[in-house]
């Protein structure tokens, strides 16, 4: 079981949040201006990366607040959350 | 007024289900779980919007004189109780003949909060006895040792695989526990089960 | 000693059986290859192997970075089946149905593909309509299949849960009664074995850690063991594509994520076919060892680490004992976890790619075992041709792009979903 | 036991010493012979109690196996205990719990254990070797003929066809510090962290606390061991924090330090006693872990070491010392290590014989040897038993000396005995340290593996890293525990001093991985007792290139039993790292993985199962349609009405029928209300809502205005559509969004996804409403009538104060504020209503009251399917997350003057393909027959394989009660080109095709003149 620390409820187990995504894809901010080309980097393109991985969950059973987790997806270690707006760092 | 009058009475989701007895294998000292379903209750859940929070906060200790909780808390001020149930959300509970619907639109909505009934949309139980840490562990994640679940701490997290609210009361023992409503059923089941081998009492 | 029989078995049960041979052989890697083919699981052997056989494509090279068969085609839950609702799937998954069918003679290599019957169950009429299409669609494409009601589903599995305890009733299901089971290692081993005496060089312990570029080519592709030139390069690495996809610098419609599979202790046989429940996502079957082999979701988050968590494995059995209640003292004896390519439609990808001589086989998702005869054919065909296999047009990159998708489920690209 | 003969009662148990209670006696049945035991036995003591030395088969050969262990690691000793429902294959003797009353039957023989028909397969076995089955089965008659006899043959014992009748469950817990094994080194750990007033919580898998000290006559400050593990256990247990938990074993570490651990609260009654779940799976989430899991001896490898009769040493002790059983007269001893000479001391203790003393080392010089010689035990150093023999109980053995280089020395001897105590060292039980990311280091002086780095958050200490000694286990345990403790906040960190042992100081072992065979004979070596992997087929699969560990293991076999290789792997990966020419650590060790030992699915599915697979949802009328003839049907987690039978009509199809053509036909005709409480409901909030939702939906809402609802279609960001529904504006700042029944979360889940995250610019609030309020819909044309009259006076519901799309939030009906919103899913004038939901059925019942006189009725969910095909609106089977809004027809609805979820990938060429199937009406165009769901759409049935398909049909009505023929919807390539076209649907799973007709979608009012009546 995976714990990650909800910045609003503290550390809870992850079957209580819903998984959303890669947290680098950032959606287009003004959809007049982008080319198709743009979307489909957004919808469909993923980097993937085995390590330290930017990522969304929902705490869909909790505060229903979308979190910001930079976890490992080797080892499944949380090395940081946070709110959607922050910006996380791996501690060193 | 004369409508309130005329009301028909509420019913409870566990209307069909509520046998009052004890059942299971009862502790040395009598059942080791009590459940009442706390009936005819107020849930107004309290939104705050964009910046409004601190605002919404002195409307809500001004008209009811209730402290808003951090959150994780719970908090009880005069005949109310407030419980943080998410990130400028909380839900407030009093007696439904209070008008507390109404108290709570006047003096918040002018500050920037929303309000909103969710008076039906709940089923509240309280448990309490000397069992009930060990029966919601059965369905629960967290952590409700008095040590990491003071008094006045309140949760929002799974039971039985629903989405519920537990609300650590005064004492030992007595957690009071919000399901939707729609589940309240089965919520009421997979708390008879569990707490069977304690046994427990419809009350 | 090549050939395997129960004559030669005999003949060497007398001598002690000293005469055996290896399998495949050991070879150092050569300068160069004119395939090399990365990743020694079951696509990448089996391209190899119909390389060297339909294409007469010998001077080949399989790099693997551990031991060969050590990734999903050693670590599933040897389901075979081609019940697929869309033509593009259809087409694909029979062939290599097909294939399967004659896997064994081919190769001389008991992969004891098992014609045992895969069984969806319905539990709604919505869900009964859904399999009729499917299984409509499949018998328009001359597939088999057969739509059973309750009563049939019954006869067959008396066992299931058809009480009134049950939270989600059968009302039937759809039969594809050519789907079974294959011994999973052999096919990787059976492969290994014909590719090998087709003269293909299989490399273990040899890690991809580069490529070298010339322009839109790959000249020669850098390993754990020097740096081998090439010809062409297909990469069938699937649950590592996007790392060494990354290596080339290509960015794809594929995430990875931890499948976790579980075998029971051995039983005398009591699961006569596969089948699957269909208000939650388990499979069943028995091995012939007696095992129940049984599976489920993903655990739902990105993942390389071949390990699950518990709420996933409480899931599986939950959905599996509800299914069968008569498994719960059943105990589980083994599980694992595997890494999916997971694609963003659900379907896999058998493509060329923006670089000339670089073909991908990848986002096999929950469905890579059964096709490894097929996919191990169309890939090889298209790395060989320099163009899709009828078989595999529709498995293209593009269609991302397009909107071409093949999204069996309708879950849209949320890869955790199909 | 000599067949044929009653066993004397009781005939190898010592009179006095052990841990049973000779004052308990209980009768247990095996192979349906009754014998007799006592309290504290194991199924397995008991049976060597009474002289039972064959237990078992093996898997492939069949050969007869008597008990090797006495722990969870046995891989001979497996029965089926218990029958009928409640039969458990597979269980292991040695971990069965004796209780009165208990039946076993032995297991994988036919027709009984002593002779077993596929016993012939140990006679072929020459042919049978690793593998075999790879190279052979090939030709005629075909794998599938082959395949039947080898399934009918396989398998170990026979599971049941009958349900489970008991429970299980699931309990969390949390903790500052876990500690599994309930040994010396355990009971230490857990008592100096139970003593800081930490939470602690200790799991041992036997019945009672002190690991090997029940086995062992060792002594601490004097004193029996065991009095000290007693007086420990009775800290422990009033220690207010500490929960002790026995018969637990803790199978597995998962991230972030969650243990999962199985209690088997009932596995030693005979059942489970009422409200008490069989067994509970614990999920424990601990600060700290300390694995103190011990050790597992490893077994000689030697010919005929299967034998019944040839037992791990520790064992043997194990079976004298805690159960006072004797399992043998004569005994032969081998060890590699000192065990065997303590062994030998504890059998002489016990009056056995013991014959010899063999030490496999070429020289010893230790204490024990020492002790052992002035003893008078006959020992001789670098000799080892080369084959042992005895088919159904050991008669004696081959015993040889060795030349060290693989091969013996001179000739061997033959000594008689019945039992074989062997050990070949000890293997650290490093499971859980490698479930938690740790490495394992292999160790020459213990030649295992022991556990290497890992978090500081998992320590294992004692016998599981190696640490043999009494005292070391001790002084670990202490240390591990005052550490752990001390590292969550409490108590110093000081461990106390550990008692005084009266240890004999040991000599190193000397790793032996196989011991040749008597010389001139043909012997069997046992690697894998269970899966009968040999030496020789270890051998072939080196021979063959299978040399990683895990081609050997997938190859042979090796390690796949159901004692997951805890007796064989490390002799097996030896002896492929002598064959490579390798070192063990080169050659590698394969991964543990959960779980330590096997778990059974129920205790992992707990109470998830049965009707409690999900949890079931009931709408607020739920009592109402109960007590009203309601047949009810799952839709996702509600039950939702189906339709309604009439007082004293039973459910069957034709009663079905009736009840649903009346429901529709009572609805178009006169008036009709349905619980439509399972929408989902979101309220929405906040200076931006209309901008908000002008985002999300792909039509309009900037300009909705108040007091409206209006029709939305959600995409998703792929383009295709998500979910439909109504939203209304209650203010200028506050809607009312509803979703389809089954989208409801996930619609909630994406507003607040692109709240939060994508566009937090947006000042608006949503939550669910729906449980809040029973929803009904009244649709018909007397609706408005009912209403009418439903409603409090002061109400203005007629057409001018409430029209098509109007909504209202100010009647009141019986007294309770409800709102009503003048939308209609069927196509008639209709209304919903929503009121709160304790008060939904006074309303339900006000307004049934009201329409009595129209003939109001209710209808379920066959009949609003019926009326919205005829109306040809969209549902489930046509939003199913691969149209597209035009493909629907809707393609309006896509604004083009704003931009919106999805819109940027709507051009795609796969979506403005004219080829794409778009959404028509079918009907049959003989009238009369049936077009299912799931029936394909064609031009030419009778077209060659595979048959071009158009389409297929989505949703069908097989009677439109309206229009007096059957009618449905589906998706055709070209259809909007197509209408009044035929095509074939056809249905080749049950042989039929339909000749059907393109028409329009919408069957019933196409005008939409009801509506606005």
């Amino acid at each position: 079981m995976i714990r990650i620390p909800c910045p609003h409820c503290g550390p809870r187990d992850h079957d209580e949040f819903s998984y959303v995504g890669d947290a680098t894809k950032v959606r287009p901010a003004d959809p007049a201006a982008t080319s198709p080309e743009d979307w489909h980097r957004y919808v469909y393109l993923r980097d993937n990366p085995r390590g330290a991985h930017l990522e969304y969950w929902h705490h869909i059973q909790g505060c229903r607040a979308y979190l910001k987790v930079l976890r490992d997806t080797a080892t499944h270690e949380v090395l940081a959350s946070g709110r959607p707006e922050d910006a996380l760092e791996a501690p060193r | 007024m004369a409508e309130i009058m005329t009301l028909p009475p509420r019913r409870s989701a566990l209307d069909s289900v509520w046998v009052l007895g004890d059942y299971g294998i009862p502790g040395p000292s009598g059942p080791g779980v009590t459940i009442i379903r706390r009936l005819g209750l107020g849930a107004i859940q309290l939104d705050a919007r964009r910046d409004t929070a601190a605002a919404v906060a002195r409307a809500v200790s001004d008209s009811l004189g209730i402290a808003l909780p951090a959150p994780g808390r719970a908090a009880s001020g005069g005949e109310f109780r407030a419980i943080w149930i998410g990130p400028e959300r909380w839900m407030l509970l009093g007696s439904d003949s209070t008008g507390l619907e109404a108290r709570l639109r006047a003096a918040v909505e002018p500050a920037g909060g929303s309000v909103i009934d969710q008076s039906h949309g709940r089923a509240i139980l309280r448990l309490s006895g000397p069992r009930v840490r060990d029966t919601l562990a059965k369905g629960t994640g967290i952590d409700l040792h008095p040590r990491a679940f003071a008094e006045n701490t309140a949760a929002q997290t799974g039971l039985f695989h629903l989405s519920v609210t537990i609300d650590r009361r005064r004492g030992t023992g007595t957690f009071d526990v919000h399901a939707m409503r729609g589940f309240a059923q089965s919520l009421h089941e997979s708390l008879c089960e569990a707490a069977a081998e304690f046994g427990y009492r419809l009350a | 000693m090549a050939e395997y029989s129960v004559f030669s078995l005999v003949r060497q049960a007398l001598s002690g059986h000293k005469g055996w041979i290896r399998a495949w052989r050991d070879p150092e890697p050569k300068k160069s290859y004119d395939v090399i083919i990365i990743g020694g699981g079951g696509h990448g052997l089996a391209t190899a192997y119909y390389l060297a056989r339909n294409h007469g494509i010998t001077n080949v090279a399989i790099l693997e970075k551990g031991y060969i068969g050590g990734g999903n085609v050693g670590r599933n839950t040897t389901i075979v089946r081609s019940n697929y609702l869309l033509d593009g799937n259809n087409h694909f998954y029979e062939h290599s149905l097909k294939l399967w069918e004659g896997l064994s003679s081919d190769l001389n290599y008991n992969v004891m593909f098992s014609q045992r019957g895969v069984l969806n169950l319905a539990h709604s009429d919505g869900q009964m309509d859904a399999h009729a299409r499917r299984g409509n669609a499949m018998r328009l494409n001359g597939v088999d299949s057969a739509l059973l009601d309750r009563r049939d589903v019954q006869q067959l599995y008396p066992y299931l849960d058809f009480s009134e305890n049950a939270r989600f009733p059968i009302y039937g299901g759809l039969l594809q009664p050519r789907g079974g089971t294959a011994r999973h290692d052999a096919v990787a081993w059976g492969f290994a074995r014909g590719a090998d005496r087709l003269g293909v060089d299989i490399i273990q312990n040899c890690e991809v850690t580069g490529f070298e570029r010339d322009g839109d080519r790959v000249t020669a592709v850098k390993t754990s063991r020097g740096t081998i030139g090439c010809g062409r390069v297909g990469m069938a690495v699937a649950g590592n594509t996007s790392r060494v996809a990354q290596m080339v610098g290509l960015e794809l419609p594929i995430e990875s994520h931890v499948l976790q599979a579980f075998v029971s202790e051995p039983l005398k046989k009591l699961i006569d076919g596969v089948v699957t429940f269909g208000a939650g996502h388990f499979y069943i079957s028995q091995s012939d060892k007696g095992g129940l082999v049984l599976g489920g979701d993903l655990d739902f988050y990105n993942s390389y680490a071949q390990r699950g968590n518990l709420p996933t494995v409480e899931n599986v059995m939950a959905l599996g004992c509800a299914m069968m209640p008569n498994i719960r003292r059943v105990r589980i004896l083994r599980s694992w976890g595997g890494i999916m390519d997971m694609s963003m439609d659900g379907s896999p990808i058998i493509s060329k790619t923006p670089i000339d001589n670089l073909y991908l086989n990848a986002g096999w998702c929950y469905g890579g075992f059964k096709a490894t005869p097929g996919s191990g054919w169309v890939f090889a065909h298209t790395i060989a041709e320099d163009k899709p296999h009828r078989f595999n047009e529709a498995l293209s990159l593009e269609r991302f792009a397009t909107g071409h998708l093949l999204d069996e489920g309708g879950k849209g690209p949320t890869p955790k979903l199909h | 036991m000599i067949f044929g003969r009653l066993p004397l009662e009781q005939s190898h148990r010592l009179l006095t010493g052990g841990a049973i209670d000779r004052l308990k006696p209980l009768s247990f049945s095996f192979d349906g012979r009754s014998y007799r035991g006592y309290a504290g036995d194991t199924l397995a003591s008991a049976l060597l109690a009474n002289g039972v030395t064959v237990m078992g088969r093996s898997f492939k050969y069949h050969r007869p196996r008597g008990v090797m262990s006495a722990g969870p690691e046995e891989p001979n000793a497996l029965v089926e205990l218990r029958s009928g429902a409640r039969r458990e294959p597979n269980t292991r003797a040695t971990m069965i719990e004796l209780f009165h009353g208990l039946r076993a039957t032995s297991q994988n023989r036919w027709p009984c254990l002593r002779f077993d028909a596929m016993e012939v397969n140990d006679l072929l076995s020459r042919f049978l070797v690793a593998g075999f089955y790879y190279k052979t089965f090939m030709g005629f008659p075909g794998w599938h003929f082959w395949e039947k006899r080898i399934r009918a043959a396989a398998g170990m014992g026979a599971g049941t066809v009958e349900h489970d009748p008991d429970g299980y469950e699931t309990m969390n817990a949390h903790c500052d510090v876990l500690v599994v094994g309930g040994g010396p080194a355990g009971l230490a750990a857990a008592l100096t962290a139970g003593r800081t007033g930490a939470r602690v919580i200790l799991v041992d898998e036997t019945d009672g606390l002190g690991g090997r000290l029940r086995s062992e006559r060792d002594t601490l400050d004097g004193k029996p061991a065991i009095a000290w593990a007693a007086s420990v256990a009775a800290e422990l247990a009033d220690l207010p924090e500490v929960r002790v938990l026995t018969r637990t074993t803790a199978f597995g570490i998962y991230d972030n330090n969650l243990v999962g651990a199985v209690e088997r609260l009932a596995d030693h009654m005979p059942v489970p006693p009422a409200h008490v779940a069989r067994q509970r799976l614990w999920h424990i989430r601990p600060q700290r872990v300390i694995v103190a899991a011990g050790a597992i001896e490893r077994p000689l490898v030697f010919g005929g070491n299967d034998r019944p009769g040839v037992m791990l040493a520790g064992a043997v002790r194990t079976y004298l010392n805690r159960f006072a059983v004797t399992p043998g007269k004569r005994a032969v001893v081998v060890a590699n290590n000192d065990d065997g000479y303590r062994t030998a001391f504890d059998l002489a203790a016990a009056g056995i014989d013991v014959m010899q003393i063999l030490d496999t080392r070429s020289a010893s010089h230790g204490a024990w040897r020492e002790r052992a010689l002035a003893a008078g035990f006959d020992v001789a150093e670098g000799s080892a038993v080369t084959n042992a023999y005895g088919r159904m109980g050991l008669v004696g053995c081959d015993i040889a000396r060795l030349d060290g280089r693989g091969g013996t020395v001179g000739d061997s001897r033959f000594v008689p005995c019945d039992l074989i105590a062997n050990s070949g060292g000890w293997t650290p039980s490093i499971h859980l340290h490698s479930h938690a990311g740790g490495k394992a280091e292999w160790n020459d002086q213990i030649a295992a593996f022991l556990p290497g780095s890992v978090r500081s958050d998992v320590v294992t200490i004692g016998a599981a890293r190696g640490r043999f000694a009494l005292s070391d286990c001790l002084s670990d345990g202490f240390k591990a525990g005052a550490e752990a403790a001390s590292s969550c906040g409490f108590g110093t960190g000081t461990a106390p001093d550990a008692p005084i042992t009266d240890e004999v100081p040991t000599a190193p072992l000397q790793a032996l991985w196989s011991v040749p065979p008597t010389p001139g004979k043909k012997v069997k070596r046992f690697v894998d007792h269970q899966d009968d992997v040999t030496v020789e087929d270890i051998e072939l699969a080196h021979r063959e290139g299978f040399v990683s560990v895990e081609h050997l293991k997938r190859y042979t076999t090796l390690g796949m039993g159901t004692d997951q290789g805890k007796t064989s792997n490390i002799n097996g990966h030896a002896l492929m790292a002598a064959a490579r020419g390798q070192s063990i650590p080169t050659v590698g060790t394969t991964t543990f993985r959960p779980p330590y030992t096997p778990v059974a699915m129920g205790a992992f599915a707990g109470r998830t199962t049965g009707r409690h697979l999900a949890p079931t949802r009931r709408t607020a009328l739920h009592d109402w349609h109960a007590a009203n003839g309601v047949v009810f049907i799952e839709a996702g987690p509600w039950l939702r009405p189906q339709y309604y039978l009439q007082p004293g009509e039973a459910v069957s199809k034709e009663t079905m029928d009736r009840a649903i053509t009346d429901e529709v036909v009572t609805t178009r005709t006169k008036v009709g209300i349905s619980d439509v409480s399972s929408l989902g409901k979101i309220d929405v909030q906040g200076p931006d809502s209309a901008e908000f939702l002008n985002r999300v939906y792909s039509n309009g809402f900037a300009a909705l205005p108040v007091g409206k609802a209006r029709y939305g279609l959600m995409l998703r960001e792929d383009g295709l559509v998500d979910d439909d529904g109504t939203t209304s504006r209650l203010s200028d700042t506050h809607f009312l969004m509803t979703t389809t029944t089954v989208h409801a979360a996930k619609v909630l889940a994406d507003l607040e996804w692109y709240l939060q995250v994508v566009w937090p610019e947006l000042d608006v609030r949503v939550s669910s409403v729906t449980e809040q309020w029973a929803g009904m819909a009244l649709p018909g044309p007397k609706a408005r009538e009912v209403l009418a009259a439903a409603v409090d006076p002061g109400a203005d519901v007629s057409n001018e104060a409430l029209p098509y799309l109007g909504v209202t939030c100010t009647a009141t009906i019986r007294g309770v504020p409800v709102r009503i919103f003048r939308i209609s899913f069927s196509g008639e004038l209709g209304y919903e209503i929503n009121a709160p939901a304790d008060w939904g059925i006074a309303v339900w019942e006000a307004v049934m009251e009201a329409g009595e006189d129209h003939g109001i009725r209710p209808y379920g969910l066959e009949a609003m399917g019926i009326m919205r095909i005829e109306k040809g609106h969209v549902a489930g089977p046509e939003l199913d997350g691969r149209t597209t809004p035009d493909d629907l027809g809707l393609g309006r609805m896509a604004s083009t003057k704003k931009w919106f979820v999805g819109r940027g990938m709507l051009d795609k060429p796969a979506f403005t393909d004219p080829d794409r199937p778009k959404l028509v009406g079918l009907v049959p165009v003989d009238g009369v027959s049936r077009i299912r769901a799931g029936s394909i759409l064609v031009d030419d049935p009778d077209a060659a394989t595979p048959v071009p398909k158009l389409g297929h049909i989505t949703s069908s009505a097989y009677l439109s009660p309206t229009v007096g023929h059957p009618i449905s919807l589906g998706l055709l390539a070209r259809g909007r080109e197509r209408i009044g076209q035929e095509v074939w649907a056809v249905f080749p799973l049950r042989g039929i095709r339909v000749r059907a007709r393109v028409t329009e979608t919408c069957f019933v009012d196409p005008e939409g003149k009801k509506l606005h009546g």
